[in-house]
């Protein structure tokens, strides 16, 4: 039998394999974007960049726990104007490896948002994600627009207004009562894609210490804690909707992305994997996705989107 | 579970200078030579530190911040929060190993010469500060038995000028298998072309600017225009702190 | 130095000790709700009742996960005609053991939620916990009360209206944008106190079946996953309202149950506790709780709660 | 992770009588005799078992529904899902051992034959059924080397009546240490009532309606009216399935 095809297309990007680096995790410049393509990602996203420059919160901003890591990174960015850039000089390192790129954007006002996302887009990203679900920034900015479907949607049309046409993706929070709701607003005011999901609301507190361990006291959960979170959320949205999903959320191994692919994801973002793995996570999944394929006699990864409501 | 945080009680403090401590904590820790921790002090923040000794588990602290005089007000019996042992350490490759530190450099090489002690290796340290008092810790690789070369930027101590030049002194005189070395990013740069011209296999441990520690914030690239031999992307906390060039 | 005292107050309820059995877990029957309490439970809550009977759903019903468990019972329960004799019957068991009882109710509407609580007030539980956020039944009750302020303001309203002077807790959900916003809303609506958190919405799906492993597809996590959640949603709280909070989620030892108590809860709920620890997973809890108070020279147990906030 | 699923395949299929079959799964199970498992088949649903076999790994399984003719229906190849082992099995205690066993009760007392004939120990087992046909693997026992009395409903096989008289004729003819059982829940509240009468120890795996055989949904309790020694809010899936009386 010939080896599995593991190609996934968003819309008319098309990926060589389904893997895709998360946004923020470890790709913060043109360097490190080309090194994880390099090592194997199908697709890489940019840190999320805003209107401004941001340093981010004071250490400690990340810490791993039993089950997963947390962070309160605090949208560490130069800003649009020096990202554009960075975007422009990643884009020209990433072309030959054939590798998409997708640029991140947040910002605190509809308006802002469609102003960031015109700037980007002039260097041509291969796809924008619009990040309204970053949970660590709520005292600059208040409720993720994600909290809600009416102002999901405001975000959607004014980023789908300003960026012709280079396809969006949005990026949707866990916590929320219902997100096949938010999806489908968003989808309505013209995303091409949802991204799901960011990081859910959390805390450490060292007990010895009396403390919250971050800095910022609550953060965002990543990792495999955060794995049946997003299973639940994709299983939702592809109910919803019938845009391409970036599932996203706790994904190590090839089985982990396997269940994604199931619950409804046409690729899939890795991040934390890159703690638990290690550099060669991305190899290490698709090796491991491969061989679930072959022994379960699938002959493309196609196959197994949304499988699991079809039994 | 080397990302979360573990307490540790301070159990000796050893003034090395006026702004340096020796920090004795309890225990050991399951680290190898240049391997490093991320330190917290609730209330205050959390920085990276070089692992000192392995067993017991120490830290050489040079205050010269709000972070490292706050560690440096510590009591015996007081607590740290310490993340790791986090990155990768030296590889103790080769028979005769050149060792330079610059400034708090000296810290990561100690475990390391402990390590070539034991396998009975030929080794020569040069060390480099701005004078006399900032050398650290000569004595640690002395009383190992290993020769101890020093400059100092005013000539306090040892040769007057930059550690470079008693590596390439070294250099000259005899054969090395391997250079070690941790210091500020000139120095390390310096010996980047150095190593470069002799072909000589290096180990160099980087320093950056850390987040996370974790390798997922981004924040501690260290750029290919400070060795060129670097490869793309490379995170000093994850890919590092320790870059090994074999040519 | 005396052992430290542990016994906590929710509102005029005396607990002899800070835990409290999770509604839903094991306490079904009054029988259940009595080997709990003489298993050094500090409170026991009974399992969630209705209106009308339920049998729940099918099986499989729960699983364990490598990072939790995810349950999808189905509110179980004989309806609140049958309950209520359940409770009194209870009640007459944990009064000679001085084991405060705490029944709990859920329904469809906010009317029924009066009538239910009405019907239970009459066989005088210690408290009533008003149950607005199982994920487990959304196919029969749509959204739940605790998705919105409004709705869940509304549900303590008609609830406090019913029950004369007996105190209610209403119990939150974690998968909402502002947990502190709700827990205002019940507050200002005449809730007592807070039981924060219900389990978070997740799904598993078992990759070789290609399927979801609960007959009801999503689920309730529960047990070490949600901690963090927990914590963070306790924060929010206690920072919001001044009333106790059982802080519920993940406690499976002394040390969880005093993170709890820091971030803000005078009381801890216990539930997936039982399947780590065991059978005495209450004194086990309680001991470690003792030892922890001992070794860092608190008197009292009432001295950490809330102190992550405090430092 | 004793309550998760893993993915076993069937290996052999040996149909007992014409609504029972011996399922002998892929591998062993880390299980002790009394424990049992919970069996999934994806789309269909899911129910406890008794594992009839440690290593290799088996069910007996008998055909009276929906769920147990889904299992029959299983083709060697096929996959199956199990949860566990699960609960608390029994513990070989004493020297001579009856053993009763009431329809497909017989499954967890075949790997406890199994024990009882590794330590050398004295055993009589009493099957009781319907009819002949349903009299579940005497041979099992039988192969071991136990002696093996058997009663019907029907008078098809041994003798006509219920199993609760050849066990108290048995207790009548010798001396036993403990008695182990498994089988309906009329047939264990009359045994308990016996061995309270003789105060003989006994072990019962008692059966019980299962939903999440992890101890926490409270529906597999067994009330006192079923046998007055069992604790207050006894759960079989938890506490059990056998409840242990020592008097
Ligand atoms: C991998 C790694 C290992 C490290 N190991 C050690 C160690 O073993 N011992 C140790 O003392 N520190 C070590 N550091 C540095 C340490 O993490 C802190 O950066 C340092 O303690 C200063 O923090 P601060 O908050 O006290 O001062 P900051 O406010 O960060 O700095 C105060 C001033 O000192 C300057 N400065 C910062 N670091 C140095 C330096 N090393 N030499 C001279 N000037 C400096 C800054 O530019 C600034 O002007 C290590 C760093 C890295 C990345
Ligand atoms: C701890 C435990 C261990 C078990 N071990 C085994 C085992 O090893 N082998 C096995 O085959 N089953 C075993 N069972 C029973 C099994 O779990 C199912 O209940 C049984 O297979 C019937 O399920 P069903 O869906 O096929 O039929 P159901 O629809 O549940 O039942 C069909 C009909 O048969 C009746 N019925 C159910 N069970 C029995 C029975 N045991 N005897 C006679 N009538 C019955 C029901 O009352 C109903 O009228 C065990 C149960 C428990 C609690
Ligand atoms: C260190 C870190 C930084 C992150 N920064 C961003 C970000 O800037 N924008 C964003 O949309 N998501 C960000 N995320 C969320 C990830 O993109 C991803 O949604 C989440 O980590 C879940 O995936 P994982 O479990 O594979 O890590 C970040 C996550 C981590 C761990
Ligand atoms: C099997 C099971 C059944 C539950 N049933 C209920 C219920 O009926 N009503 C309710 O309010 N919460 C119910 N819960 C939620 C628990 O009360 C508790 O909020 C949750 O499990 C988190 O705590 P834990 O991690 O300690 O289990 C149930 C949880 C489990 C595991
Ligand atoms: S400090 Fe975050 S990647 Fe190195
Ligand atoms: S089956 Fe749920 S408690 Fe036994």
């Amino acid at each position: 039998m010939p080896i599995p095809n593991i190609n996934v297309s968003i819309g008319k990007i098309v990926l060589n394999n389904p893997l895709v680096l998360a946004s923020g995790v470890m790709g913060t410049s043109p360097t490190l974007l080309e090194r994880i393509a390099l090592a194997g990602a199908g697709a890489v996203t940019a840190k999320s960049c805003g209107p401004e420059p941001r340093v981010g919160h004071p250490n400690p901003v990340m810490a791993e726990w039993e089950h997963g890591l947390i962070n309160a990174i605090g949208l560490t960015n130069p800003g649009v104007e020096e990202e554009v850039h960075l975007i422009k000089e990643a884009h020209e390192k990433l072309s030959p490896l054939k590798t998409p790129l997708i640029a991140s954007i947040f910002a605190g006002t509809v308006e802002a948002f469609g102003q960031v996302a015109r700037a980007i887009s002039v260097v041509e990203p291969d796809m924008i994600e619009v990040n309204i679900s970053c949970p660590n920034v709520q005292d600059d900015f208040g409720l993720p627009f994600a909290a809600d479907w009416r102002s999901a949607a405001d975000v959607t049309r004014s980023v789908k207004q300003a960026v012709g046409d280079i396809p969006i993706t949005v990026k949707l929070a866990p916590n929320v009562p219902d997100i096949g709701r938010i999806a489908r607003a968003v989808v309505e005011a013209g995303a091409n894609a949802i991204t799901a999901i960011n990081t859910m609301p959390g805390m450490l507190i060292n007990a010895d210490a009396s403390r919250p361990v971050l800095f910022n006291c609550s953060g965002g959960i990543s990792g495999p804690a955060l794995k049946p979170i997003a299973l639940h959320c994709i299983a939702e949205i592809a109910q919803a909707v019938e845009v391409p999903i970036i599932g996203t959320g706790g994904v190590l191994t090839g089985r982990d992305a396997i269940e994604m692919m199931m619950a409804g994801a046409t690729a899939v973002g890795v991040g934390s994997a890159l703690w638990y793995r290690g550099p060669d996570a991305f190899e290490l999944i698709k090796a491991e996705m491969i061989a679930f394929l072959e022994q379960h006699k699938y002959r493309s990864v196609g196959e197994i989107i949304g499988k699991a409501h079809k039994a | 579970m080397r990302g979360g945080f573990e307490i540790r009680q301070v159990q000796k403090l050893f003034w090395v200078n006026q702004t340096t401590c020796w920090l004795s904590l309890e225990g050991s820790i399951d680290a190898q030579p240049g391997q490093f921790v991320m330190i917290w002090l609730p209330g205050i923040g959390e920085k990276p530190f070089s692992i000192a000794s392995i067993d017991p588990f120490c830290l050489l602290v040079v205050g010269v911040g709000p972070f490292s005089r706050a560690l440096l007000k510590l009591s015996v019996g007081d607590f740290i929060w310490v993340k790791g042992p986090l990155g990768h350490g030296f590889s103790v490759d080769g028979q005769r190993l050149l060792l330079v530190g610059g400034g708090y450099g000296s810290a990561p090489l100690i475990p390391l010469a402990k390590a070539a002690k034991a396998q009975n290796l030929q080794v020569l340290v040069c060390l480099g500060a701005q004078n006399s008092d900032s050398i650290l810790l000569p004595e640690a690789f002395e009383n190992l038995g290993f020769q101890v070369s020093v400059t100092t930027d005013d000539g306090s101590r040892g040769q007057k000028g930059l550690v470079t030049s008693i590596v390439e002194q070294a250099l000259q005189e005899s054969d090395f298998d391997t250079l070690f070395a941790c210091g500020p990013v000139g120095m390390l740069t310096a010996l980047a072309k150095i190593c470069c011209e002799h072909q000589l296999d290096y180990q160099f441990s980087w320093e950056a600017h850390m987040r996370c520690g974790l390798g997922l914030c981004g924040s501690c690239e260290v750029p290919q225009t400070f060795d060129p031999s670097l490869p793309v992307g490379w995170l000093a906390c994850y890919d590092g702190p320790v870059f090994c060039k074999r040519w």
